[in-house]
């Protein structure tokens, strides 16, 4: 059985990875799950300096779902480098780092800054809804998108994923354009922007407000996404949105991503990618599916 | 038996789950590896068997027993998932990941002062049971009181209440106050008003105290940093972002920015 | 205790209505509610002519939702102003009629037909997702969705009100649009594009493939947008998207909608209105609201 | 006692819930309005408790008693709801909306044939205690059967297995040829290529046959127009879309655009 497929020139043991955000860099999960079985981990947001995040509350419950709004909290690049690089190279897996900025000279540095690094793929993050800076309008303008794609791709030493946001009228409009702008993979969906009441305090739960609502509720957003930027574009497609269960991923390789990301599911269990990797498994022996490549984009 | 290792998301089987005060309820459960390794001031996360509820609750380990290998929670029901988990009789079974976070750190002193608040009276027990020396234990409650029988096994227990109907008539705080009560180590946990006035006290009589927080949490083990506090830092804004479910959630009140 | 609310020169009883296409024209609900409680019934979609909609499936289940890919099905605007209006009249309750159409002139003859027929508001649906044809288009481009509600505020009797698409980049620029266009009230969000995937069968759920994503998942986007957008126009909103509790309705009201509308919770409990009808009477008493109008808005 | 009127979606009492064959399940549950109101052919909702799986599960009315107030559904674990249900037991309660759908026509006649194809024959057990005259029952499954002890009480049954196990080799068409069936009315339930076969035979034969149709369903009570089959129209496509739950289940065979 062969699960492996290649993501812009990058061979992963299988499709399995972890979504940014949701993974840290590992080392909370060292305990619970056996990291080298991964075919990937997408580290967390990664900026140039230190980023504070959010206030508190950062975090509410939803139907089938969760709010978060921790605003790209992260101790910058340096401490980045110095300590989780080494940690995750301890395990056979690919280090994609999940690149994020205020202005696209602020994203450019970070991909400078790790051509020598030991790092495979970066995923350049323009699709956080949490913070005011940047990120949001650099995902949502296709002209913007591309400009940004083209600006970093000249400081990129590793092949660059740009990760799309779903907060807009059409997705597939913005993937041609990191396409065209040297994009060598892209990643969707990040959050879908929601918000939630407390009607007793009458007040936002959160407090931010605003905040990204990610989980199993979002799944059908995900998926129909995935399908139409498949359509629409030839560099792979990393799915994510929602995946709780092996069918869950195989949907999304089925509708044409070439990989999948597992995110709020690592939250509420963090053997979730065990599972999901089993459960992958076992759909293909049961289906005798020999190469997980034979049922990437069979939906019409 | 001894467990080493946090086996992570598990069922566990219910010994028994009795309403203990209103609204208040005791849980036992069968865990091997919880009994053995929770440490006071550590919690478990429990899960909802309702497929729309998806985030972990965050409950205080109240008491463990390694030989019996089962541990005790004592949870309120606030909203929909603790009343769900009110709903759960003996012998069904719950989803269960710890223990998880940073309890306290027990320190041998001569006198030590135990403070706990409402539903932050339960972690203290464990930790009753496993501090040396004397101990001066006050309970403050909003009504009525729970667990003090099981307090008094491990020290002098005083308690408070909001309405006078048990105790003091007021908080611990007025209550400590009024006995002068004196140590030298202070371990806390209750709602944010009690803590803050117990950052306070503490702090003008120079006593170290420690101090259990609490934040709504996105994972409850460190991973998404949903669930953070302020912590005094020396940076240009004077604090940074801790995660209470792992850097806590016991602070020391020095460290706490309110 | 007063639960009445206005929405565009139309006093409501109460401002708990049902949304277009899941309620039909209420006589599936007769025998489980009193549909005299309702502050109004806003009918299923009417086109001009009879439309046959989509091939089946049409429905699928989603984690906390539902897709539906329904394709406005209807007996065209003949059928309803003979059988459904008479129905609806029987009942102290408002009627609000769902106008769908493929070209701007469809829906100006549908408003036009209505002029004199005993209906109190009309409610322009430029926003299934389900039907290739017009509707969608006008609801995603803030020029189309201006000049549509302008040309149909001509044949427009009645006060419209404009449902808007939530698969947009910046909802508040095409309320903003639909405001200029002479909309005198908005109602969103109407349905979330999905897609679900049958693994075993390896072909899309829907014989539609994409469909409307509906329920509880989607309430915090559909918050969230009334939010946005009531701080963009000024006129009234009716909010709605997975309301299923008077809690839910409420937080509604607190982020500025003056009504709200029920959907998906019809299907699944034909007595939802009433159920949340009580729960809101219930918060109000137990929070001591004299008027309902106290809390529309409230949260900053 | 009589009720007169659906009462809605409600909270019914399990008085058993057993396995009959390999993944095929029996539940009786209380409801008087339920008992009273249904008619040969109609179904009800059953919905499930977890809060992620919102729609309902139509499952055809097997048999009913008015006098003891109970509901008899038979249905088929295939999916995560009908797994969910096949769970509950004795005293628990499931959530029900019915009687919903337009059961059977019942048509005196000398003979009428009834034809299940495997969880469609439940809902012919109650046709078959009302219809009056002879009836040939023809029962098609997979492997194994059920209910067939059942049937037996009210005509005279025949037993197809694809699989042979059981009955004829082969399927209930080719059994009801074999036999040279023969009758003036047809009631069938079942799989589409089973009631397609029978749309043929019986138009063949000129005799009125009545197929239960299934279709994946929103509401089950006519509200989303979610669950449409095609029936023949006088209209340029030659067809329209009608609801299941609320023009059918049951249409006329000569009706049905497969
Ligand atoms: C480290 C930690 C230890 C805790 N120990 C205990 C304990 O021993 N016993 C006990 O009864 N409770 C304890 N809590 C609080 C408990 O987690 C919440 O009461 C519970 O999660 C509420 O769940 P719910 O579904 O019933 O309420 P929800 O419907 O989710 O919310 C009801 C109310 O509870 C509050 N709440 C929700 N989640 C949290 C949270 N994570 N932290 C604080 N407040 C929250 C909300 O503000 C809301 O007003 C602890 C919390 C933390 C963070
Ligand atoms: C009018 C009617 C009467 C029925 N009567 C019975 C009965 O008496 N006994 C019985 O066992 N089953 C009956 N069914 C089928 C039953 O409704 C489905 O098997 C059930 O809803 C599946 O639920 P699930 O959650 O287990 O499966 P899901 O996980 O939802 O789906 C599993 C499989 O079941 C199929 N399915 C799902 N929903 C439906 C549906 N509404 N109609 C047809 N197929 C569906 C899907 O194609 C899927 O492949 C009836 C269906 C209808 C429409
Ligand atoms: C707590 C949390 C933090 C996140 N942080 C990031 C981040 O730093 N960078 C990023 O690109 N996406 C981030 N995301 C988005 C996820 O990577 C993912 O795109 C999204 O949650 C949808 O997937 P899911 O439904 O599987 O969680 C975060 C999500 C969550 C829940
Ligand atoms: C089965 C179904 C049919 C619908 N038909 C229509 C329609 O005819 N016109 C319309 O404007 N919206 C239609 N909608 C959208 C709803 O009115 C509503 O905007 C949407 O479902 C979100 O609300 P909810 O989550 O409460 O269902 C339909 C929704 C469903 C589920
Ligand atoms: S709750 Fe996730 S880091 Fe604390
Ligand atoms: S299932 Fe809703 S109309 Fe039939």
């Amino acid at each position: 059985m062969n699960l492996s497929v290649n993501i812009a020139g990058v061979e992963l043991k299988n499709p399995v990875m972890t979504a940014s955000g949701t993974f840290g860099s590992g080392k909370e999960f060292e305990q619970y799950i056996d990291i080298n079985r991964l075919g990937g981990v997408i580290v967390k947001g990664v900026a140039n300096k230190e980023w504070l995040g959010n206030p508190s509350p950062r975090i509410a419950e939803t139907y089938g779902g969760m709010l978060n709004a921790v605003g790209l909290q992260n101790p910058g690049m340096e401490v980045f480098i110095k300590e989780d690089i080494p940690f995750l190279r301890k395990f056979d897996t690919k280090i994609i780092v999940n690149v994020v900025g205020r202005t696209i000279s602020d994203y450019c540095e970070v991909a400078e800054r790790l051509q020598n690094e030991d790092v495979d793929l970066l995923e350049l993050n323009i699709s956080c809804p949490n913070v005011k800076e940047g990120g949001v309008a650099f995902g949502i303008s296709p002209q913007m998108a591309e400009k940004i794609t083209n600006e970093v791709k000249k400081y990129a030493k590793q092949p660059l994923i740009v990760k799309l946001s779903p907060n807009v009228t059409d997705i597939a409009e913005i993937a041609r354009a990191v396409e065209a702008g040297g994009a060598d993979a892209v990643s969707l969906i990040n959050t879908l922007i929601g918000m939630k009441v407390d009607v007793h305090k009458r007040q936002p739960v959160i407090a931010n407000k605003i905040a990204g609502l990610s989980g199993p509720a979002i799944k059908p957003v995900a998926v129909r996404m995935v399908y139409q930027v498949a359509k629409a574009i030839r560099i792979p497609i990393i799915g994510l949105g929602g995946i709780m269960t092996g069918e869950d991923a195989i949907e999304f390789l089925m509708v044409g991503a070439s990989a999948i990301a597992v995110g709020t599911a690592n939250l509420l269990n963090p053997r979730a990618t065990m599972n999901i990797l089993d459960e992958i498994e076992t759909f293909m022996k049961t289906k005798k599916i020999r190469d997980i490549k034979e049922i990437i984009g069979i939906i019409e | 038996m001894c467990v080493d290792k946090n086996v992570g998301r598990s069922s566990c089987k219910i010994i028994y789950n009795n309403q203990i005060a209103e609204g208040v309820y005791e849980i036992v459960f069968e865990s091997a590896s919880i009994s053995s390794l929770a440490q006071p001031g550590q919690f478990v996360n429990l899960y909802s068997s309702i497929g729309s509820r998806l985030l972990p609750r965050p409950i205080s380990i109240c008491e463990v027993n390694t030989k019996e290998q089962w541990v005790k929670l004592v949870y309120a029901v606030v909203g929909d998932g603790t009343k769900e988990f009110s709903m759960l009789g003996k012998g069904q079974t719950i989803d269960v990941l710890g223990p998880v976070g940073n309890g306290y750190e027990v320190e041998a002193c001569e006198t030590s002062i135990l403070v706990g608040g409402g539903v932050g009276t339960p972690p203290l027990l464990e930790l009753a049971k496993r501090i040396e020396g004397k101990k001066l234990i006050y309970l403050g409650f909003r009504t009525g009181s729970y667990l003090v029988e099981e307090f008094k096994k491990y020290g002098e227990v005083q308690v408070a209440t909001d309405d006078g109907s048990e105790g003091h008539h007021g908080t611990v705080i007025t209550l400590m106050n009024q006995n002068n009560a004196d140590g030298q180590r202070i371990y806390a946990c209750g709602p944010k008003p009690m803590l803050k006035a117990l950052q306070q006290w503490a702090g003008e009589r120079n006593i170290r105290a420690q101090l259990s927080l609490e934040e709504r949490m996105g994972c409850g083990f460190g991973a998404c940093v949903g669930c953070v506090c302020k912590i005094k830092a020396k940076n240009e804004l004077g604090y940074t972002y801790k995660k209470v479910c792992k850097d806590g959630p016991v602070f020391d009140a020095k460290e706490v920015l309110f």
